[in-house]
C-alpha cells in the first residue's frame, strides 16, 4: 500500500515557522503573500496489511499511535494505492 | 550498469595528473579497473594525500613529553595527568559548508567527532572557527545562519556543548567561506584506539547508517577550484544524522570497554577506500572486502559507489577473531547494524569482491602511503604587501569614542552571542567557563584539573606577513589559555589555503608554517593533529592565508582559574607587556578607514613566553583576579570587553600617559603579548613583583569602578562611557548580519 | 531515596541528571533503559534532557511510546514522583501525563542560556524549599520550549496553582522580553494535577554547584528528598 | 489565490528522519511499514497577483527563491483556487 499523510497545526495554533516564510516572502518582493501555514506530509509504503484490515483504517492508526500529536495538530490520510 | 572504460581521459577528469597515471600503471604492472581508479583519485587527492603539504608539515615540532600520539592517526592524544588523556583535532568542510551551509556544516561537525571517539575518547568539547565573505555581501547572511544552525543543530543532538570558536568576516571569503570545527575528546592515557587492521584472519565490520550515493568525490572536490558552474555538477550533498552519530558514539564507546577492538576508524572523506587502505596501510597488512555485504540504501549501487560513498555516520572495526558475535550484540542495543564485510590478510594487498569477482586486486602500501609527494614552486610576492600607516590627520577624524564605538560593535569585533546562544554550551555539566571569554574553560570531573581552549588567527596578518601572521596565531591562541591561568600544552590545525599550485599561494603556505613551527617550539606546544585545505579559491580569487590554530591548555586546579572580567569595584588594573602603538594590521586601521597597513606587529616570542608564564603564576598563586588578553582593536577594546562581565556593570577608571603617542596608536594599536590583569589593590606589590621578576613590564593603567568605562590620557578624558551602552553595542553587532 | 534516570535511544541529560542525584549523599540512583518495565523500585523518576530519538519527527514523540513509559505511567499515577527536564517535559506532554505541547521556539532558534525562574507554587515535592516568588537562574538549552495550552487548560493550570515557574526578568516581574521561547503565560514548568510529576524546560542539573555558575537548581532535588522524608 | 506546495527531499538524499519514524511505527507493531519519507508542506494564500502572472509561475518562483532548497530538495506546486 501506498498512502500520504498531511500533518498541519490546528488552526489555533500559532504557526511562528509560516509566519516567517511569509515575512520572508514579502522582503523578496512577493507583496501580495498574504498567509502562510506549514506542515508536514509522508509518504508511506508498506508490505500487505494483516488480516485484510482496510488501508485508510491502517494509516488513520498510525497517526493517532505516532504521526500526529491531537493536542496540536490535525491530519489528513489520503490511500494513493492499495 | 557498466563501466566506464579506463583511459587516460578518464583518469584526468578524476583529478589525476600523467605523471601519476604512469605511476598507477607501474605499481599495477596494468591499467586499472575503474573502481580501482576510483580508489588511486581519492587516496591521491590533495585531501586525503597531503601530497603538496606534506614535505612543509614535516617542520613542525610534534614531539614532547605529554604527547601519546601526534600526527598520522585519526586526531593527536595528550597526557594531562591523574591517568587522564584528551583527544583533539580540527578538520575543515569548506567546500560543502558553500554549497549547502546547513549540511555542511552539520557533517563536518559529525566528521570531526567521529575523528575523536574512534581514538577511543569521549567527546567533551566542540569548538568552530568561521570565516564569511564580507558582513554586507549577498550571502553572508544565508550563508552565516545556515552554517550556525547546522553546527548547533548537530552538536546540541549528540549532545555535546559547542563552548567557543570564532567568527571572522573578510572580503577575501566572499566566494569560499571557512567552516573549521573542533572537538576534544576525554580518554584514559592507557586506553587509547588506533586505526589498525592487523591480525590475519580477523574480522573487518562495517558498523552505522548504510551506505547510499552521497558526496561521491567529495574528497576530489575538495582538492579542486571553484568555477561557474561546478555549483551545478555537485555530486549529492550529504545530510547528517546526528541521531545516528549519538548511537555510533554510545556503542563504539561502550564496545571500547572490552577487548573485542583490534583497530577502529570512521569513514571519513573517500569512505570506505581511505579508511580500509588506511587502517591496513598502517599495520602494514593486506584486506578483503565483499562489497555484496555492504549495507545499501539504494538500489543498483556500483562497486565504484560502494567505495567512494562518504555517506555518514559510518565506521570500520577490526575485531577479534571469534568477537564479532559481541560487536553484534552492542551494537544492536543501540539499534545499530554490524555487519561482517571481509577479514585481515597477510598479502599486503586490498583485494575487494563484488559478485564473486575481484574488482580490485592492488597493493596497499603504495596507495595510501607512497602517494606522490610535490615540493611545489614557491615565490614572495615582488611587492611587499600592505599598505602604509595613515598620517596623523587622518587618525585624527574620529574620536577615540566614536572609534571605540565603531569597533565593538563592528560585525568582526562585536559579541557572539547570537551564535553562541544557538550552541548548547552547557550539556555534560562540564563548562566552566563558555564562550564569551578569551579560552572556554571544561572541567575533567573526578579531578581538580580542566582543559582551556582557543581558537584563533588573524588572516589580514597572515597576507600581510605570512610567517608572523602564523607565529601570532599560536601566539595569541596560547595567550588566550594562559589568561584563563593555563598552561598552554598542544596544538592542532587546520591550514586552509588557496591554489597550492600558485607560487604565491606555496609561499603563504610554507611560510605560515615555518611562523607556527617557530611559536610552537618556543612555546612548548607541539603539534599533535591537523588539516589541510586547499583550493580554497574562486575564479582565480583566494583566500588569504588562514592557518586555524586550536590551542590546549591544562589547568591543574580549577579553583585557580582566571576570567577576563573586572568584577570589583577598587581592583587594581594593571596592564603587563609593552604598549609601542603599533598600529600596522589593526583592525581599528582596517575596519573604521579600511586600510589594510604593514607591517604586522612584531613577535618576540621569549617576551611572549615570560609573559604566558607569568599569567599563569599570578593564576596559580591567586595574586591576580582577571586576565584579558589584549588582541584585536588593542588596549581600549580589550578594556571595553573587561566591562562586559555577565550580569555585573563593573567598569574601569583607566589613566594612561601617552608617552609621545597618538591617541589612535595608544588605545587600539595592537602590540603583542600584552594582557590586562586586575588585583586586590593588596596584592599590587606582589603583582608588580612578579613582573619584574618575569622581566615583564607593567604599569598600573586604572581601578575598577561601578558603571562607566573612562579613559583618560595625559589628563585629558577621551572616553567616558556607561558600561550600559558599551555592552548594547556590542549586543547588536550582529544584527545588521544575522537578523 | 532510590532515583531512577530512564535513558532513551539518543538521551544525552541522562548522566547529568544522574550525577546530580548522586551529589546528594542521601540517594541512590540507576540508570534504567527504555525497555525496562518494572519502576516499582523507585521513589523519583527523571526523564532528562536531550534529544530523544535525535527530537526527529515531534520532540518527545517516539520516547513518549517506549516500553519504560507504561511503567512511568503506573508510578506517577500511584502518586510517584516524576520529573521531566526539557526532552524530559515533552515527553510528558507527549504521553498525555501533563497537558499541552512545546511548539518551536519563537525565535525559530535553538536557544542556550541562562534564565532566570520565578517559583510560583511551594505546594509541590519539588519545590517545597523554594520560596514563592523566589527567583532562580537556571539554563535552558532548547530548540522546541515554548509552550502551548488551549485557553481552558490555562485557565486550569492558574486557578490549580499548577504552573511551578515562569520565566521572569531579574526583578522578578513577567515581560516578553524575559521569556525567551514564546511559551504562553511565560510558562517554564507545570505540575500535574496530583502535583507529584513536574515538567520544565530549563536544566536544574545544570545549575547544581557553584562550578557550574549557578547552584539555585539544587533545591529541587532537595525538596523531593525532603518530601520523601529521607 | 490559494494553493499548496509540497517541498521533499530529492529521492536519492538521505532522509534520517523518515528512516526513524518508520522504525518507530514496525516498534508500535506496524511490521508492514516498509519506508517513510517525510517532507513539508505550505498552504500559502495571496491577494492579487501582480499584472495578472500564472499563478503555478508565480508559486514556483516562491519555491525556487526560499521554500525548496534546489540542492537537496524538490517542490510540487498545486494552485487550488485562482
Ligand atoms: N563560532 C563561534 N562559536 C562559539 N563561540 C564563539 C564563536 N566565535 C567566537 N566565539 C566566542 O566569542 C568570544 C570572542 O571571540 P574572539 O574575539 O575570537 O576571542 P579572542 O580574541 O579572545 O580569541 C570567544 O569566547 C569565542 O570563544
Ligand atoms: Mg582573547
Amino acid at each position: 500500500m501506498k498512502a500520504r499523510v498531511h500533518v498541519f497545526l490546528k488552526s489555533a495554533v500559532l504557526d511562528p515557522q509560516g509566519k516567517a516564510v511569509q515575512q520572508a516572502l514579502k522582503t523578496l518582493g512577493f507583496e501580495e503573500v498574504g498567509s502562510v501555514r506549514q506542515g508536514k506530509f509522508f509518504d508511506i509504503e508498506t508490505g500487505e496489511l494483516p488480516g485484510g484490515e482496510d488501508p485508510k483504517v491502517r494509516v488513520e492508526a498510525y497517526c493517532r499511535k505516532l504521526l500526529a500529536n491531537p493536542i496540536i495538530e490535525d491530519f489528513r490520510v489520503e490511500v494513493l494505492a492499495p | 550498469m557498466a563501466d566506464p572504460k579506463v583511459t587516460r581521459e578518464l583518469a584526468f577528469q578524476h583529478g589525476l595528473t600523467g605523471e601519476e597515471w604512469e605511476r598507477i600503471l607501474a605499481i599495477l604492472g596494468r591499467e586499472p579497473t575503474y573502481p580501482e581508479l576510483g580508489i588511486f583519485s581519492v587516496m591521491w587527492s590533495e585531501h586525503c594525500s597531503y601530497k603538496s603539504s606534506r614535505i612543509h608539515l614535516r617542520r613542525f615540532p610534534t614531539a614532547g613529553p605529554r604527547v601519546l600520539q601526534g600526527p598520522g592517526e585519526n586526531a593527536g592524544v595528550v597526557e594531562v595527568g591523574e591517568g587522564w588523556a584528551v583527544c583533539f583535532k580540527m578538520e575543515s568542510h569548506n567546500h560543502p559548508s558553500y554549497i549547502e551551509p546547513y549540511q555542511g556544516a552539520a557533517t563536518g561537525v559529525g566528521g570531526i567527532l567521529r575523528d575523536v571517539f574512534t581514538m577511543g575518547a569521549r567527546p567533551i568539547a566542540n569548538l568552530n572557527s568561521l570565516h564569511f565573505g564580507r558582513p554586507d555581501h549577498p550571502k553572508t547572511r544565508h550563508l552565516l545562519r545556515g552554517v550556525v544552525a547546522g553546527i548547533g543543530d548537530y552538536g546540541n543532538c549528540v549532545g555535546i556543548p559547542t563552548v567557543g570558536g570564532q567568527v571572522v568576516f573578510h572580503p577575501c571569503y566572499d566566494g569560499n567561506i571557512l567552516v573549521n570545527a573542533f572537538t576534544l575528546g576525554l580518554l584514559r592515557a592507557d586506553r587509547i584506539f588506533r586505526g589498525y587492521a592487523s591480525g590475519v584472519g580477523n574480522p573487518v565490520l562495517y558498523v552505522g547508517s548504510k551506505t547510499g550515493r552521497d558526496g561521491i568525490h567529495g574528497a576530489t572536490m575538495a582538492s579542486a577550484e571553484f568555477s561557474e558552474g561546478t555549483e551545478q555538477k555537485r555530486p549529492t550533498v550529504q545530510v547528517g544524522d546526528p541521531f545516528t552519530e549519538k548511537l555510533l558514539l554510545e556503542a563504539c564507546l561502550e564496545l571500547m570497554e572490552e577487548d573485542v577492538i583490534v583497530g577502529i576508524q570512521d569513514m571519513g572523506a573517500a569512505g570506505l577506500t581511505s579508511s580500509s587502505f588506511e587502517m591496513a596501510g598502517r599495520a602494514g597488512s593486506g584486506i578483503r572486502l565483499d562489497l555484496d555485504r555492504v549495507p545499501m540504501r539504494e538500489e543498483g549501487m556500483t562497486p565504484y559507489e560502494l567505495l567512494l560513498s562518504e555517506s555518514q555516520e559510518r565506521m570500520l572495526i577490526v575485531a577479534q577473531r571469534g568477537r564479532e558475535g559481541r560487536v553484534k550484540e552492542v551494537f544492536s542495543k543501540w539499534a545499530l547494524d554490524a555487519v561482517a564485510i571481509g577479514e585481515v590478510t597477510d598479502t599486503g594487498r586490498a583485494e575487494i569482491f563484488w559478485r564473486g569477482d575481484k574488482v580490485v586486486d592492488m597493493p596497499v602500501g603504495p596507495v595510501s602511503d607512497q602517494a606522490p609527494v610535490y615540493d611545489r614552486p614557491r615565490e614572495a610576492p615582488a611587492v611587499p604587501r600592505g599598505a602604509p600607516v595613515p598620517g596623523a590627520e587622518v587618525l585624527a577624524a574620529v574620536s577615540p569614542e566614536e572609534a571605540l564605538l565603531g569597533l565593538i560593535g563592528h560585525p568582526d569585533l562585536c559579541s557572539r552571542r547570537w551564535v553562541y546562544t544557538q550552541y548548547d554550551q552547557s550539556v555534560r555539566t562540564n563548562t566552566v567557563l563558555g564562550p564569551g571569554g578569551d579560552a572556554a574553560v571544561v572541567r575533567i570531573k573526578g579531578t581538580k584539573r580542566a582543559v582551556a581552549l582557543s581558537l584563533d588567527v588573524n588572516p589580514r596578518w597572515c597576507h600581510l606577513d605570512p610567517y608572523l601572521g602564523g607565529a601570532h596565531a599560536v601566539a595569541e591562541g596560547a595567550r588566550n589559555v594562559a589568561c584563563a591561568g593555563a598552561k598552554p600544552i598542544a596544538v592542532t590545525d587546520c591550514l586552509n589555503f588557496g591554489n597550492p599550485e600558485r607560487p604565491d599561494v606555496m609561499w603563504e603556505f610554507s611560510r605560515c608554517v615555518d611562523g607556527v613551527s617557530e611559536a610552537c617550539r618556543v612555546l612548548d606546544t607541539p603539534v599533535v593533529s591537523g588539516n589541510v585545505s586547499f583550493y580554497n579559491e574562486t575564479n582565480g580569487a583566494g583566500i588569504y592565508p588562514t592557518p586555524t590554530i586550536g590551542m590546549v591548555g591544562l589547568v591543574e586546579d580549577v579553583d585557580r582559574r582566571l576570567e577576563p572580567w573586572f568584577r570589583t569595584e577598587g581592583d587594581a588594573v594593571v596592564l603587563l607587556g609593552e604598549t609601542r602603538g603599533h598600529l600596522g594590521g589593526s583592525s581599528y586601521l582596517w575596519l573604521l578607514h579600511s586600510v589594510e597597513a604593514a607591517p604586522v606587529p612584531p613577535l618576540d616570542l621569549a617576551r611572549e613566553r615570560a609573559l604566558q608564564d607569568l599569567l599563569q603564576h599570578l593564576a596559580r598563586e591567586r595574586i591576580a583576579r582577571s586576565a584579558h588578553d589584549c588582541s584585536e582593536g588593542g588596549l581600549a577594546v580589550a578594556a571595553a570587553e573587561a566591562c562586559l562581565a555577565p550580569r555585573t556593570d563593573a567598569g574601569a577608571r583607566l589613566r594612561l600617559a601617552s608617552g609621545g603617542l597618538e591617541p589612535a596608536a595608544l588605545l587600539f594599536g595592537e602590540d603583542a603579548s600584552r594582557a590586562l590583569v586586575t588585583c586586590r589593590p593588596e596584592d599590587l606589590p606582589r603583582v608588580l613583583e612578579a613582573a619584574g621578576r618575569a622581566f615583564v613590564p607593567a604599569a598600573v593603567v586604572g581601578r575598577v569602578t561601578p558603571g562607566r568605562l573612562t579613559v583618560e590620557v595625559d589628563g585629558k578624558t577621551l572616553v567616558d562611557l556607561a558600561v550600559s551602552r558599551i555592552r548594547e553595542v556590542w549586543h547588536g553587532g550582529l544584527d545588521p548580519v544575522a537578523g | 531515596m532510590n532515583i531512577a534516570v530512564v535513558e532513551f535511544l539518543g538521551s544525552n541529560c541522562d548522566h547529568d541528571a544522574e550525577q546530580w542525584s548522586l551529589r546528594l549523599s542521601a540517594a541512590r540512583s540507576r540508570m534504567v533503559w527504555y525497555t525496562e518495565r518494572d519502576l516499582s523500585w523507585a521513589d523519583l523518576v527523571i526523564l532528562p534532557g536531550g534529544f530523544s530519538y535525535g527530537d526527529y519527527l515531534r520532540c518527545g514523540a517516539m520516547a513518549a511510546r517506549t516500553p519504560v513509559m507504561e511503567a512511568v505511567i503506573a508510578h506517577a499515577g500511584k502518586g510517584g514522583l516524576v520529573l521531566g527536564i526539557c526532552n524530559g517535559f515533552q515527553i510528558l506532554c507527549e504521553v498525555g501525563i501533563l497537558p499541552g505541547a512545546l511548539l518551536r521556539n519563537q525565535t525559530l532558534t535553538f536557544l542556550c542560556q541562562d534564565v532566570y525562574l520565578r517559583c510560583e507554587t511551594s505546594a509541590s515535592p519539588f519545590t517545597s524549599g523554594i520560596a514563592e516568588g523566589s527567583l532562580l537562574r537556571v539554563p535552558i538549552a532548547h530548540g522546541d520550549g515554548n509552550y502551548f495550552a488551549d485557553p481552558e487548560t490555562l485557565r486550569r493550570l492558574n486557578g490549580e496553582g499548577r504552573v511551578a515557574f515562569r520565566y521572569a526578568a531579574p526583578d522578578g516581574s513577567l515581560s516578553p522580553e524575559w521569556n525567551p521561547n514564546g511559551s504562553a503565560e511565560a510558562i517554564a514548568g507545570i505540575l500535574n494535577e496530583g502535583r507529584n510529576v513536574l515538567g520544565m524546560m530549563p536544566h536544574p542539573e545544570r545549575a547544581s554547584e557553584p562550578l557550574m555558575g549557578s547552584s539555585d537548581g539544587a533545591a529541587l532535588l532537595r525538596s523531593a528528598l525532603q518530601a520523601l522524608g529521607s
